[in-house]
This record gives C-alpha cells, structure tokens and sequence, in this order.
C-alpha cells in the first residue's frame, strides 16, 4: 500500500486458460443457474427480466452493464435475500424458493458475499466484524482469531484492525467487507463492486488475491464498473441491460474492445 | 455437546456485550425496568394490605340473634339455646357460634361504654335489661341468607336477627368493592408495566436491526439471532428486578415502621409477603425482559 | 417575516412527517406518554379526594368542654357560659363555638343510640346525668393548645376539657401523614412520569441521529434541526394527553359514580377539581414532549 | 444511459486552458486554503501531515491517492465537520477554527459536497433527499420544486424521484448524492469518490456535469480512485500518500503517464 509501484495488469495475470474457456454453457457441475429468472419489485420495477444464467463450479465471472441494469439484484437472489417474481435459482442444484427457510442459513454460509454498501456493523472494530461471521455460524473460538487475522493480512488491514469502520477510510471499510467474505472460505464468493472505492494498486491486489483463491476451485462472480480490470483480464464477462443479459462472452468490459 | 456449550456461551457473551455496547438504551431500558417494577411492587403490597384488611374486617362480620327473655324460663331457655348453637355450628358455612348469656352482655356493653368515654348509666338500672344470644361467624360473610333464615324459623328461641341483613350487605359491598377495584388497579398497572419495558426494548433492538440484519445475510441461524438478544432481555430485567429489590430492602424498614404504626388497630396477617414480592418483581422483571426481547426479534426474522 | 413563517411551516410540517414516518416510535411514545399521564392523573385524583376527606375530617375536630352541673345553679352557670363561649368565639384560631344545652345532650345521646341500633336505657333513668357543654370548632386542628388552656383555666364553669388532646393529636398525625404521603407518592410517581417518557422520546431521536447528521453537514441551522423535532414531540404529548382525556371523560361517569356512593358519608368539596385535571394532563404532556426532544436534540448538536 | 455509445474522453473535453494553467499557486483570490495542516485522529492515526493547499477560485482540482492517504479527511476538514489538530484552514478568506459554531451553516450552504458514504436518509424518497438541503436551509417552498426536478434530471434519476434509497441501485444512491450537492448551486463542490458506483458512461456523464458547472466560476474538488478520468482530462492534480501532498501539478492520476 505504502509503495508506489503499479502493478501492471499483464504482468499479475494467471491466464488459466481452462477457466477462460468455461465460456456461457458452464462446463463443470453448474453452481449456480439462473432459468427464465424475472424480478419485479413491489414498486413495479422490472429489475430482473427472463435471466438464464449458469455458473460452472471454479469459473471465474464478471458481471457488468450500467447502474441500474440488476446486477445487484441478481446477487441478492443468489443469497435469497429476494425471492424471484418467475424463473427459478438453482444453488448447488437445489431450487431457492423451496428451500425452507431455517435451512437458508446453511446455504448462505458456502457463500462469501461482499455487499455494494459493505454493511458493516458500526460499533463493532475491524476485527470484530470479521470474526462476527464466524462466530455467528458456530465456529470454534480457537479457530476465529487466526483466520481473522489471516483475512485482515490478506486485504492489508493489520494495522486498522481495532478501528470502528465509521473512522476508516472508504477504502478500509470495502476491504473490511472483503476480509469478511473471505474468512469462512466460501465455495462461491459474490462481490458486488468490490473496488469502487479503491485505487487502482489494491483494486489490483484484491483481484489477483480472487484469481488465487478461483485457482483453488471457487466459484466467483463480480459485478463491478471498472472497466480496466474486466478488460485487462479477459474473463468470462455477463453483461446485463436494462434486465436482461445482453452478453456472455470471454471479452473485455466493453463489446469491442 | 460442543457446539450447544459454544452457542450459550457465544449468546450470553455477546448478550453482555450487547448491554455494554448500547450504553444508552441499556441504561433506559433499565431504568424503565426498575421504575415500573416499583410502582409493580408497591401495588401489589398496597393491594396485599388493603386485603389482609378486609378479610380481617369480614372475619369480624358475624349474625347475631338475641333470644327469648322470659323472667323464670332462664334455664330451659338456655338449655334450646345450646342446642340451636349445636344445629347452627353444624352448617358448613358457619366458622363459629358463641353463646353470649345475659350477664355477658351487660358487663360487654359496660366495658363499651368505658372504652368511648360515655356516661356509663347502667349503674341506675334496677334489672338487667339485655336479652342473651348467639354470635355465629361465617366462612363467607356473602352467604348469610340461610342462616337468618334458619335462625328466624326458630322462633321460640330467637327473639329478633339483628339488624344483620343491612348491616353485612353494606359490609360485602364495601369489602367486594375495594377487593375488585384494588384487584383491577393491580392487573391495569401491571398491563402497563408490561407494556411500557416491552416498548422499550423493543425500541432498543430496532436501533439494532441492522446488527441482525448482518447475521442473517452472513449465515447465522435464528437461534444464533435471537438468543443473544433474549439474553440481553433477561440481564436488563435481572439488573432491573435487583435494583428494585435493593430500593425495596431500603424502603422496607421505614415503610414496615410507618404502615405498622398505621394500621396497629387491624392485627394483619402478611404472611409470605416477602417472599412474594421477591417472586413477583424477579419474575415480572426476566419475563418482561425475555418477552419483550423475543418479540422485537421475531419480527426481523420472520422475513 | 416572511422567514420567519416560511420557519414555522417547514418545523410544524416535519414534525407531522415525522410522526408519519416513524409509526412504531410515535405509537410507542404516544403509548407511554397515555399510560404515564393516566397514572398521573389517577394518582393525583385520588389525593386530591384523600385531601378533601382529610380536610373534612379536620373540620369536624372540636374542642369538648363539660360545663359544672350543680343542680339549682343552672341559671347563672347558663349565663357564665354563655360569656366564656363569646370570649373563646373571639379568639382568631377558632372558627365557631356552640353552647349545649343538658336537655340537648340528652336528646343526641338518644339518638346516637338509636342510630347504632344500641338498647336505649335512657328511659329508666330519674333525672338528667349529662352535663351542658361547650363545642369548639377551630380554623386549624393542630392549634388546639391555647384554646384548651384557656377553657382550663375558667375552672369555675369548666369541669373537663374531654379528652380532647389525645384525640386531635391522633386525628391530625393521621391526616397529616396521609396529606404528606400522597404528595410525597404523586411526586414520585410525577418523576417516574417524566423519566419515562423522555426516556421514550429520546430513544425515538437516536434512532434518527442519521437524520440529525445530514441535516448539520448540508448546512442546515440548529433551530432548523431543533424545532421539528420539538414540534414532533409537542404532537407526540398533545396526542397522549387528547387520549388520556378522553379516557378519563368515558372513565369520569362510572367512578363518579362509585366514588360518590362509597364516600356518600362525606359531603365533599372538590371544586375545580376537572379544570385541574386537564390542565395537569395537557400540561404535563406538552411539556415533557418538548423537554425530550429538547434534551435529546442537545445532545446531538452540541458537537 | 439507455444507449451503449461511449462517450470517448477526448471527445467530450473542453480543455479550457485558463482552468487547466491555474496550477499550485492559485492564481485568482484562493477559495480554500491550508497551511501546515496536520490531522490527528483521536485515536492517534495521523491522517494529515503538514499539509499546504490553495485552490483558486474557479479552479478544477482532482485529489488522488492510496486508500487512507487522507483524502477524505482532508474534505471534511474544509466543511468543518473535522478540525485540524494543527495549521489552520481558511475558507472564503475565514479561518474556520476561528468560525463561531452559530455561523457554521452559513459557510456549509455554500458548498455542495458528496458524501463517499452518500448519507441519505433511508425513509425519504430520492426527491425528498434532494429537497431536504433546500428545505432545511430556509428556501422558499416555490423554488424547491424546480430547483429539484432540474437536479435529478441533471443526474438521470426522474424516473427514480419517488423510490426510497434502499430501494436504489448502488449507482442511483450515488447520483441521489451527486444531485443533492447540486441542488442549491453552490460556489463550492466537494466530490468524495462521486463515481465509485458509476459506470464509465454516466462517470463521464457526471464529469462533463461537473465541468459545465466549473464554466460557470464554480471551483470544484474531486477526491478519486478513477484513474481513467483523471487521467484523460489533464487538470490539476494533488496527490497525497500517507497524509502528505507528494504532487501537484497538471497531469494524470499516475506521475509517468
Ligand atoms: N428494493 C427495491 N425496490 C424497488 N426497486 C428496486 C429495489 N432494489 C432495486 N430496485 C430497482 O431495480 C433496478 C436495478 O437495481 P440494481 O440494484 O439491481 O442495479 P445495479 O445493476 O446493481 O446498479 P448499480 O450499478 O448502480 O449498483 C434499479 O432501477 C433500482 O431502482
Ligand atoms: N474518525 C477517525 N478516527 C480515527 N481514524 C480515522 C478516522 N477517520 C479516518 N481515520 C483514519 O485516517 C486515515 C485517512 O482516512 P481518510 O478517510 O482520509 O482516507 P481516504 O484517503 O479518504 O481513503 P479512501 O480512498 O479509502 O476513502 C485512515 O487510515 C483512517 O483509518
Ligand atoms: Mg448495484
Ligand atoms: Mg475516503
């Protein structure tokens, strides 16, 4: 954080060429699938229209297209925070909506989830919040503090740890939300715009730390705007509009670049 | 085995740090506790008292029957007097029966006298004037009706029931009156006590429903949810219920001094007084607590 | 000027938005805001009768002074109290005196006797045994001393001052103490009142300090944050005391009613007693309501 | 937002030379200005180190630097909702330490500033938001109105107006913000990561925004990770690192490019 250098993306690059060629039609056991998924809101906002999606397990996804366009909304889905209007989504091969509702839990634990707004709990330090999704789910006490610690190292906020996040920085505060998805190693990490509020070095950082981990076989799907990493990357990218998927291709941020 | 010990200790310690973290609403929450468990209390001890008073009171309630009083026919009289008594005492809904002879009641109406500082004029008074009768106390003061009647239908015996009817009617109503109206005061007071801390404390986990807000979508179970905040519930109303016992074991002297010095008059039986209200306000205090905590819970959860 | 109303538009119209939005604090604040002034005005309700039945009963203490009954003197003893009675009439402590006639005596011995149902002996007697007397009432109870002393010191009429001083001591320590422990009990639970619901209305501020703060960085002045919040709270009391009146005009016809009935035996006086009531309820409200906010505003804006 | 055309930084610049040659100095009356500031948390992290800034009136500044340089301290510290530990901050000619507390909102009414956080209030609607720092600022209720529809549509937020923020998408809660510092037309804008949730295309929608209004007098200051803009535009840039102004000059978000 402290040296200036920059990392270029070329030169962090893992092509991993497998998980680039998972391309639309998911190769591997789909995680995740999306089948004919629509999502209106109360309000009669259309924010979902006919989605069919599939991740496959160990694929590497970013999911793009302008404000407004769902990404937000179809992560929501993806941890059943919202229920669809039609269509179904298929975890781990089971339908989300049949789910009962005290195994919902369970399967939110498999998922590492970074939220567009952190949501992190204000009277509680660094550390706390990330041990707090840890120790909610029933881990062994002995176990929490080194993999706190481990996640804070990784997204290099050692020194911040005992600070409330309403006196870190933007940034501290993102990378605090990351650290959290993190801890529990998740089989699917989710983050939505994971980097809007970092410069380019720990953008950088924090994305070659998810190449890393989807080296270890997990899944991850990113929605995000910037657009130099998407592109330099050359990853399987979603593109979303208005609703609907407009694009599903290895590629760049924007079609024709 | 493992993971239930884990789950208490990880609820009571985080509900621990949940009453330090939310210094304010605590200490509100707290303080409303104590408060309403005192005014809790103090009816309740009002109420006791008021009745021990009128059970006291209706146990003074009793029919009395003056008998026949023939110059000459003393003795055969007395002897139907007895066995009236024996046939009255039997009935279930008497308590007692006494048999007052005349020279009884002369020498009580002179003590009376005596005892208000009237003129005593009974030492003018050629013969005694005042007839014999009997004293029956009942179980119920209400249920007086059949033993007017039976004690009129003996009426070789019984001269006249005194004045009984009016007189217990009064007694009943008045009694029944403030035993009804302390009971509902009570259950009132106690509707807004629960009312109020359970307001309060829900009014304390909204302010944290973006704390439980984070559990859910980080993976935690309901039960992982709710119990620290139940905890948190039952130590506010633990600390509530102990302070207010502590203002009580204060107060208790002087007031003990004071109601007894006031009531002197009534030799009330309070019983397990004590013990009840240690019940009452620990019991009032956890339970609110617990409730109160798991209905504010429930509400974030069941979306 | 025109600022100035352009000021109280924006503060009165979100202090309404404000109750709005945020249902659950304002029915959580109105709630408790209606249960305290309820209680408060009970309390107060019932000391103001236990005042007025103290009062009535003070009013009846009298100084009783048995005059000497020398039988044939009757004439100039009659005049001589007659003098005496005009001369403790002129004392200011006292507020009237009657003169009792032997014959008088008599007559309400007779009666009382009656009344209590008690056997009438009177009429074996051969002449009169009680004496004419003196009755004292006084402005204030407790100054009994001097008007004793004075009634002693005319021995030659007086006979006996009856046992006056036990019995005033007695009466006045007994109201005196239920005078003193009303108020001491109406202002505590006054206390209870305002700490609790200040307690609601703050915890319905923090749970808005968000807005507090946004409306400090946008530049907005401290009487623009304050005032709605003030009105706010100023609703949240009038609501609680609209309420509690209308409560206690459904309640008033009943427990008049009963109230009347249970103390038919004392005519007592309550005046103003409704006027009172709406003015301690509205006003408690009114002010506790802009007192809360006032205070829990403070606190976010003095940083 | 709805049309994929991207607007190329080059062709949407007005280089505007005058703005761009203002450079350290300030060369008009200096709006904002630092001296010696230092900043020293309660904490004890020292967020600002000797600190020495003048932005001239009129002036385009982009403040850039690592997550926890800084940035956002310095921001609050020019609306006094921090106060330097030492040095003195001078707004407007007014040294703000000196200020009186009654006099403060005056001085804030005539900055428009977004917040990286957003700050809005969850139960009022995007109009609401954006009415409420006309509102509580004393304007006449028949200027509110306009004033706010212009501001939204400025934003591309009319069809939004009556959602509540936790119904908005990350961006639309940025551009809620964006329209709020706007609103009231101040001298002064203060942009703390306006883009972090924007889309390359509506990012440059914002800045071409917010360089119209500099036309206009207005000094504007934009604290940044987006390295594509900064870059493109070629306006003043002041770099912090570890709470230290480490470069200011005309240039890119990176020294060398
Ligand atoms: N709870 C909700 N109720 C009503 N409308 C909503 C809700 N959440 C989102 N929306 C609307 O749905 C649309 C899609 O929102 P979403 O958050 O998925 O967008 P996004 O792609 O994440 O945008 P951004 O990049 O700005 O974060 C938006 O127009 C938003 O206003
Ligand atoms: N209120 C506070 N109390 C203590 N430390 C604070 C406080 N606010 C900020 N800091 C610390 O000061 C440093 C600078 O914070 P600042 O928010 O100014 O950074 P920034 O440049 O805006 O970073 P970012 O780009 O991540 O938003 C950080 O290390 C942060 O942890
Ligand atoms: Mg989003
Ligand atoms: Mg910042």
């Amino acid at each position: 954080m402290t040296t200036p250098t920059i990392l270029r993306p070329a030169a962090a690059l893992d092509p991993s060429p497998d998980h680039a060629a998972a391309g639309t039609s998911g190769v591997a056991r789909p995680v995740v699938a999306l089948r004919g998924v629509g999502k209106v809101y109360p309000n009669g906002t259309a924010a979902l229209r006919d989605v069919d999606l599939s991740l496959g397990e160990g694929e590497f996804v970013f999911l793009v297209g302008p404000s407004g366009a769902g990404k937000s909304t179809l992560l929501k889905l993806l941890i059943r925070d919202e229920l669809p209007t039609t269509g179904e989504v298929i975890l781990d091969g089971r339908d989300l909506a049949r789910v009962p509702r005290r195994k919902v839990p369970e399967l939110r634990r498999k998922i590492g989830i970074v939220f567009q707004d952190f949501k992190l709990l204000p009277a509680r330090s660094v550390r706390e919040n990330v041990a707090f999704a840890l120790e909610v789910t029933g881990t062994p006490r002995g176990r929490i503090r080194p993999a706190v610690d481990r996640a804070l190292a990784v997204v290099g906020l050692g020194a911040q740890a005992d600070q409330l996040p309403p006196t870190l920085s933007g940034g501290e505060q993102q990378r605090t939300a990351i650290a959290r998805a993190l801890v529990h190693e998740p089989r699917l990490i989710i983050a939505d715009e994971p980097t809007g509020n970092l410069d380019p070095l720990i953008s950088w950082e924090i994305l070659q730390l998810l190449l890393r981990i989807n080296e270890l076989g997990v899944t991850i799907l990113i929605a995000t705007h910037n657009a130099g990493v998407v592109t330099a990357l050359r990853r399987r990218v979603v593109a979303l509009e208005e609703g609907r998927v407009v694009r599903d291709e290895v590629g760049g941020y924007h079609r024709d670049d | 085995m493992f993971g239930f010990l884990r789950f208490v200790t990880f609820s009571v310690t985080r509900g621990l740090q949940g009453l330090r973290r939310n210094g304010l609403m605590t200490l509100a929450a707290t303080a409303t506790m104590l408060l309403m468990l005192l005014l809790l209390a103090g009816f309740w001890l009002v109420q006791a008292g008021l009745a021990a008073g009128v059970q006291y009171v209706e146990q003074k309630v009793e029919i009395v029957a003056d008998l026949h009083d023939v110059a000459g026919a003393e003795g055969s009289l007395t002897v139907q007097a007895v066995a009236l008594a024996a046939d009255v005492a039997a009935l279930p809904s008497v308590r007692s029966v006494a048999y007052v002879s005349k020279e009884e009641a002369l020498a009580r109406f002179r003590d009376r006298l005596r005892q208000r500082g009237q003129v005593d004029l009974t030492g003018f008074l050629d013969r005694n004037p005042l007839p014999a009768s009997l004293e029956v106390k009942l179980v119920d003061p209400r249920e007086y009706q059949p033993i007017v009647q039976l004690l009129q239908d003996r009426s070789r015996v019984v001269d006249d029931v005194v004045e009984v009817q009016k007189l217990v009617q009064q007694l009943t109503t008045v009694t029944g009156v403030l035993r009804t109206g302390g009971f509902v005061l009570l259950v009132l007071v106690g509707f807004v006590v629960l009312f109020i801390i359970v307001n309060t404390i829900r009014l304390a986990v909204v302010a944290r429903r973006e704390e439980i807000e984070v559990m859910r979508l980080v993976g935690a179970s309901d039960a992982f949810i709710r119990w620290p905040f139940i905890f948190e519930g039952a130590f506010v109303g633990l600390l509530g219920a102990a302070a207010a016992l502590a203002v009580l074991a204060v107060a208790s002297g002087p007031v003990t001094d004071f109601m007894y010095g006031f009531f002197r008059i009534l030799p009330l039986e309070f019983g397990s007084l004590q013990r009840d209200v240690v019940l009452l306000v620990v019991g009032t205090g956890l339970g609110v607590g617990v409730l109160g905590s798991w209905l504010s819970v429930r509400s974030y959860l069941t979306r």
